[in-house]
């Protein structure tokens, strides 16, 4: 019998980048960033890199079977998830952290959803945070950054934030000299997690992105420039307490949640008007947590709260329609 | 001890007072179902069907916006008794239950074309009328599904639509989501069904169904009275539905079904104990 | 109706807390450890049984216009009695309990079960409903208690399970690890009711 | 420096597939064995027959007759016998009416066209009644009767007609070189419809990737006040609301028509088929239409009788060259996909497109990633991914206040989904719902 | 100034009603579905915390503390903020029917809240004055209401999604509180105490 022919609804023609590609790119671009880690911290950086992420895989292939769905980590989504992940956990997690961790991301973060497109919470951060606080020993116990350093080093040092926090709460001032290691900021000299450490190699991996078109730069300029502001407006009040905005950027893990975590579109608004929301909203919840909170580091929690806003920043951002009278926009928006 | 029997008293009383006053000063007219039904709900106000309280549910359900099953605390008692008071339940003498008149599915039944699009039987039936040869045949595609509040119908591994005779309540929404009409209402008690809702005649329905009606009125033959052949398809005729099984065996092309003998293959229901005992007393 | 009926239905099929979602701010509040939700669950079933009796005589006395404010009058008292007692008796369960005791009273699962049941039966179905709905759902906080200090602590009611090099998943006691706990335990009863039906 | 073009917010530009034709002269095609003329090919009620089986009919001769005000008459392609009156395949999907016609070979007129010695001389309602009796309907794809867009209400009186030369469909070059080829006779068009309508500007708007054109009728305007405007290359530059809002500037209200703006916009192969009813009083019975794709062995710009099958045009063609997966007539953004190649050119054929396998997109739909991208490309300034998501789970009235029912089902939300999911075949589920649901309150 | 300050954030971010305290789970996971009705909720939730706290402030320490029968506050308290809220719904009811339509229907449902008897109980046991009390209800409340719309609309996002069949319904709901209640935690430290 002749093969039939094929009918599908208009349009007939569609465009080249899939779901599959997408992924690919991001697990490029943050491959320089893997790389200045394991040149930072050595093997050790390596293995969470391989635990997480082959946890992530092995606990997506196992929720599918669970689930009787179709086997579907080749979309790249589970591998993404994982090395994310690894970036967020520091060089020196022990091994059962790194898959503990790759397994609450999956389970918790995203099957439990549905997979992939259906999880409200960036996955990655929900196991970051999990992890954060219930072993808050080895989540901030950080090896100090040795070049091309051989093995384990023992020697354990605090990230420029939490050196900045412990300061000003003993004494109320920040200490000179972190003000003054930009360029070690920069390139990644520092304690921190993995992806924390090198805001270049970061950078690198966004402006891939931004080639590819697979980020705007409606997230990343709105949360970078609200963290600037706000955080320059408190260093203006009083330099000597509060961090200058540069050291704000390259400490911590700003840049990788400003390009790698608040820019996973599956956790934010798909709106224009709703990313620039979401991105202030980022950068207002990251500098207040980081300058008056308890944790040191407030990045995923700000993202992990403008991420249960999403919903309804989407609904309050529609877009007036075409030939839509500007006046009635507002007062009928949303579902019922 | 004194004091805290006069205190809450206290309280008590003019909370008492306040109350009654009230009542009859704001005095609000309601519809005396919305306060049966009131009466017939828990009480808990635990919000758990998504309205305000007891009294919101109460409200949304006399205006019919809401299905008394939303209720969880109040379990299935509570349900039988609100459908009593808003009546619908099944009152008729003779309950009625949906039935898919399809066995073709995608084994049985030739395609028209590859379809690629959402999955919904509605939408694919815009695009050239279906994917199916047979105009009338089950598309498989589950709107529905979707359109069952009861969880009542299953789509097979085969892509056909199956509906459970114990799940369905007659309410017939299937019928209504359904483009193509394969889905009737027909009496519980009727096990046996021409499954087949192809008007073309017998010659072109061999060309694309292997369990079609061909209408070669051999049933009528079997069994006068029992069954009406009309425009090229044999249906039951359900007056006499007693005599109809004894056709079944009879149909050259098996689309005579007789579901006390079980759900059509790839079905995951059990064979329905027929009729369903206790069902038209809910 | 079958009194055994009556009674094992709150256990499973019409469990309070795993299958009705009544009174779920103490199961997620105080199920810290398996103790703490025992004794929740038993001062709660304590105040369930007393009200349900209490209503259940009171039945045709109680005017049905006045009936709520009656029924959560009668309610307060038996919390009342408990909130006395347990700090007499009980300091350091009513200390970890806390505000919660008091809250017994909103409840809903007590109103619920009064107005829905007790006001409607005599008196010994309303005992076997009270006893049994109380049951179920002190057996809720204990199997919820027991999970979560389980991971939480690596103890069960205080006895220490995987020995010293243990590291406790801390976020099964915070707030969080209450919900999502009794996520994934609605989630398994849902797969266990699927694969009986 | 290059001056910024107009154009209008939203949209994408899909690879444009025209090359194979875009170079072509327009052919005519022979007459096939048997002409399938539907009696419904234009939007409104459908023509009713008035000629019965074994009657023979004259080349223009009326076959079908126009039902109420918003439909337009059917007329025969060419002299021949009537084989039949019966419901046939139609590019629609369904089995509608159709005549069918076996042509004589003598292609003779009836009585010949009247021809007009001056068109200046006739007032603009006999303009229109002329067009009206020829038939003719919007020829860019929609197919609505051009009679009834040239008969605003008087309270809505139109200064502005905007001419669509614009063709921003992948594959399609007909409209490209009828105004190369055709210029004369499309102003001509032009010139009847501003008379018809009144309309003070009249502006011809064309992408920038036909430059041979855009200098075609810059110069042939020249000394005239007719402009002609380049518009970025763009999809969906063509839609009737896009066009507006890159040339005048203005939204067309939600649920409006471009009337309430003041504006009607027509079609170049309308324009020259009003010029035919018009000065040679010739009814619509031939269009331009592109015959491309790579299951086609020649492809080409072929003028048509309303009514060949494309079975006619393909072994006309050379046949296939491949196995055929897909068959579509209008362009690959917009057009349907087609169950056989029985089916007829219509009014509303601008293209067909005849596709192998391995120029289909077969990819199976996933689960939508929300990465905004149909939401950025809206020309209409949708959410499609929400609304889509409602309309699978029937919540139809969240889909209206998403504003579902301003969709114009441009495509381009599925275009660019990297799910593969059929957005515009759901909000169009959506919108039918909807519409149903108005109808029965 | 910055006491009251302080008090608010704290009740309503970092020792959130619901997310922290588990207070009024009932309302929280059942009126939900839509943020709409969240959002109603939320507002009638405000409005009887202030006027429960407010009342019940009077009664402990103008009549239970006098008389010591503090004991008797559970009964005093419940029986009070029952009948006043029933006072308000009957009034508003006949008053003002728009009013009631957003924001009396919910009233029955906040009876039985925990979040307004315990707001009152904890700002006694706090021993707060009566201003903070005032600020600490208002505090609470909007803590209340945030977290409410803020799972309202996560919900009607989950709504659209594939959850699995055993998670569908309250599991899920529970699973996706929790994570709301994961991103509260950074609030934890905002404000000492």
């Amino acid at each position: 019998m002749e093969q039939k022919l094929i009918l599908s609804p208009a349009p007939h023609l569609h465009g080249e980048q899939s779901t599959e590609q997408i992924m690919r790119a991001v697990i490029y671009a943050l491959l320089p960033a893997c790389a200045v880690s394991i040149y930072f911290f050595g093997l050790p950086a390596l293995r969470v890199l391989v635990l997480c992420t082959l946890g992530c895989v092995l606990a997506e292939i196992g929720c599918q079977k669970l689930m009787r769905r179709p086997a579907a980590w080749r979309d790249g989504s589970a591998a993404l998830t994982g090395v994310l992940l690894a970036l967020n956990l520091p060089p020196a997690s022990p091994w059962w952290l790194a898959l503990l961790g790759a397994a609450v991301a999956i389970v918790v973060g995203k099957q439990v959803y549905g997979g992939l497109g259906h999880n409200p919470f960036n996955p990655a951060l929900v196991a970051r945070v999990v992890l954060l606080i219930s072993f808050p020993v080895q989540m901030t116990t950080w090896s100090a950054p040795t070049p091309l350093g051989a093995g384990l080093d023992l020697v354990t040092t605090a990230t420029p934030l939490g050196e900045a926090k412990n300061a000003v709460m003993l004494s109320g001032r920040l200490p000179e000299a972190l003000q003054n290691s930009s360029w070690d900021y920069f390139i990644g000299n520092m304690g921190g997690c993995l992806g924390e450490v090198s805001a270049l190699a970061l950078l690198l991996g966004a402006a891939y992105l931004f080639w590819k078109r697979i980020l705007t730069w409606h997230i990343p300029l709105s949360y970078l420039g609200s963290v600037v502001v706000i955080a320059g407006i408190f260093w203006l009040v009083d330099p000597s307490r509060y961090p200058s905005p540069l050291f704000h950027l390259l400490t911590g893990g700003l840049m990788l949640g400003v390009f790698f975590m608040a820019t996973d579109m599956v956790t934010s608004p798909v709106t224009p008007r709703g990313m620039l929301v979401f991105g202030v909203g980022c950068g207002l919840l990251t500098v207040l947590i980081r300058l008056f909170g308890g944790y040191p580091e407030g990045v995923s929690f700000a993202i992990l709260l403008m991420n249960a806003a999403t919903p309804l920043i989407d609904r309050f951002t529609r877009p007036r329609a075409f030939g839509e009278a500007p006046a009635r926009v507002s007062g009928r928006q949303g579902a019922p | 001890m004194l004091e805290a029997i006069l205190s809450i008293g206290g309280i008590g009383l003019t909370a008492a007072v306040a109350l009654g006053l009230a009542a009859k000063k704001f005095a609000v007219e309601v519809d005396p179902r919305e306060l049966a039904v009131l009466e017939a709900l828990p009480g808990a106000n635990c919000g758990a069907c998504g309205f305000p309280g007891c009294g919101g549910f109460a409200k949304a359900l006399v205006e019919g916006k809401a299905n008394p099953n939303a209720c969880t605390p109040g379990g299935q008692a509570t349900v039988e008794r609100i459908a009593h008071i808003l009546g619908v339940a099944a009152t008729a003498a003779d309950p009625q239950v949906a039935v898919v008149l399809c066995q073709g599915d995608n084994p049985r039944a030739a395609l028209k074309y590859r379809y690629l699009g959402m999955a919904d039987c509605n939408a694919a039936q815009r695009i050239a009328e279906g994917p199916k040869q047979c105009p009338g045949g089950c598309l498989g595609l589950g709107s529905c599904v979707r359109a069952c509040p009861f969880s009542a119908i299953e789509i097979t591994g085969e892509g056909l639509a199956v509906i459970s005779r114990e799940l369905c309540t007659g309410c017939t929404r299937c019928v209504a989501a359904c483009p193509r009409g394969v889905i009737r209402m027909t009496p519980l008690a009727a096990t046996v069904h021409v499954l087949c809702n192809s008007h073309d005649k017998g010659a072109q329905v061999r060309k694309y169904c292997a369990v079609g009606c061909i209408a070669c009125h051999i049933c009528a033959k079997t069994v006068p009275g029992a069954y009406v052949v009309e425009d090229f398809l044999a249906r039951v005729d359900y007056e006499h539905r007693d005599q109809a099984g004894a056709a079944v065996e009879k149909c050259p092309t098996h689309c005579i079904r007789d579901f006390a003998q079980g759900y059509p293959p790839g079905s995951s229901f059990a064979a329905p104990t027929v009729p369903v005992a206790g069902k038209s007393a809910a | 109706m079958n009194l055994q009926d009556e009674f094992t239905k709150g256990l499973w099929r019409d469990n309070p807390v795993f299958k009705l979602l009544l009174g779920l701010c103490p199961v997620l509040a105080v199920t810290t450890s398996a103790e703490n939700g025992l004794g929740m669950g038993l001062a709660t079933t304590f105040v369930l049984l007393c009200s349900n009796i209490v209503v259940s005589l009171l039945r045709k006395v109680i005017p049905s216009k006045v009936r709520i404010p009656s029924f959560i009058v009668i309610i307060a008292s038996f919390v009342t009695v408990v909130q006395l007692t347990m700090e007499a008796y009980l300091y350091d369960l009513h200390k970890a309990l806390g505000i919660f005791i008091p809250l017994i009273v909103v409840n809903c699962l007590i109103l619920g079960r009064a107005e829905a049941f007790a006001s409607k039966q005599p008196l010994r179905g309303a005992l076997i409903d009270g006893l049994g709905m109380g049951l179920g759902f002190t057996l809720a906080l204990f199997v919820l208690g027991g999970v979560r200090e389980i991971f939480g602590a690596g103890t069960l009611l205080g006895v220490s399970l995987f020995g010293g090099a243990y590291q406790p998943f801390l976020l099964m006691i915070l707030p969080p690890g209450a919900f999502i706990t009794l996520g994934f335990l609605l989630a398994g009863m849902n797969r266990i009711e699927s694969a009986r039906r | 420096m290059m001056k910024k073009l107009k154009t209008f917010r939203g949209g994408l530009h899909p690879s444009e597939h025209k090359e194979q034709t875009a170079h072509l002269a327009i052919e005519d095609c022979p007459l096939p064995e048997e002409l399938v003329i539907p009696l419904s090919q234009h939007i409104g009620a459908p023509a009713e027959a008035c000629v019965a089986k074994g009657e023979r009919v004259a080349k223009g001769q009326l076959i079908g007759r126009a039902r109420g005000f918003v439909s337009v008459p059917v007329h025969a392609s060419t002299s021949g016998e009537v084989l039949a009156v019966e419901a046939r395949p139609h590019p629609s999907g369904k089995l509608l009416p159709a005549v069918v016609l076996r042509p004589d070979g003598e292609d003779a007129w009836g009585e010949a066209p009247a021809s007009v010695a001056d068109y200046r001389e006739l007032g603009a309602e006999e303009l229109c009644e002329r067009i009206r009796a020829a038939g003719v309907v919007g020829l860019g794809g929609a197919a609505f009767p051009t009679h009834v867009k040239l008969s605003p209400p008087p309270e809505k009186p139109i200064h502005t007609l905007l001419i669509n030369g614009v063709e921003c469909e992948p594959y399609l070059t007909a409209d490209h070189r009828l105004m190369l080829e055709e210029t004369a006779r499309l102003l001509a068009g032009i010139d009847i419809l501003r008379r018809a309508l009144g309309a003070r500007r009249v502006c011809i708007g064309i992408e920038a990737n036909k430059p041979d054109a855009i200098a075609r009728l810059e110069e042939a305007c020249r000394g005239t006040d007719v402009e002609v405007a380049t518009l970025a290359v763009k999809y969906p530059q063509g839609a009737e609301k896009q066009l507006i809002s890159a040339l005048v500037g203005r939204e067309v209200p939600s649920g409006g028509l471009p009337m309430d703006l003041g504006v009607v916009v027509q079609n170049v192969g309308t324009a020259a088929a009003v010029a035919d009813a018009v000065l040679a009083g010739k009814p619509l019975i031939e269009r331009v239409t592109t015959l491309t794709g790579s299951a086609l062995a020649r492809p080409g710009n072929l003028r048509v009788r309303i009514g060949t099958p494309l079975r006619h045009l393909v072994a006309w063609r050379g046949g296939l060259t491949g196995e055929l997966a897909k068959i579509l007539c209008g362009g690959p953004m917009m057009g349907a996909a087609q169950l056989s190649l029985d089916v007829p050119v219509v009014r509303g054929t601008s293209g067909v497109l005849l596709l192998r396998e391995g120029d289909v997109e077969l990819r199976r739909e996933s689960a939508c990633i929300r990465c905004g991208r149909c939401v950025r490309a809206c020309p209409s300034f949708l959410m499609p991914t929400t609304i889509a998501a409602y309309a699978r789970l029937e919540r139809f009235e969240a889909a209206e206040q998403f504003r579902a029912m301003d969709c114009i089902e441009c495509g381009c939300c599925t275009y660019i989904c990297p799910a593969a999911i059929p957005l515009v075949q759901a909000v169009r589920h959506a919108k039918l719902a909807i519409l149903a649901r108005r109808r029965k309150l | 100034m910055t006491e009251l300050f302080l008090i608010f954030i704290s009740a309503a971010f970092v020792n959130n009603f619901v997310l922290a305290r588990f207070l009024g789970i009932c309302p929280f996971m059942g009126v939900s579905k839509k943020v709409e009705t969240a959002l109603g909720m939320g507002m009638a939730v405000t409005f009887v915390m202030t006027v429960a706290t407010v009342t019940t402030w009077f009664i402990q320490y103008f009549i239970l503390t006098p008389f010591n029968i503090e004991y008797l506050q559970t009964i005093a308290f419940i029986l009070v903020i029952a009948s006043l809220v029933q006072l308000v719904e009957m009034v508003i009811q006949k008053t003002s029917p728009v009013l009631y339509q957003s924001l009396g229907i919910f009233l029955p449902l906040i009876t039985t809240n925990c979040a307004v008897l315990g707001l009152a109980v904890l700002s006694i046991q706090k021993g707060y004055s009566f201003l903070e009390a005032v600020v600490f209800a208002i505090g609470a409340a909007a803590g209340f209401t945030l977290a409410l719309v803020l799972f309202a609309g996560l919900r009607e996002r989950v709504e659209l999604s594939a959850v699995p069949r055993a998670f569908q319904g309250a599991a899920i709901g529970f699973v996706t509180a929790g994570l709301l209640a994961l991103a509260f935690m950074g609030f934890a430290g905002l404000v000492k105490g």
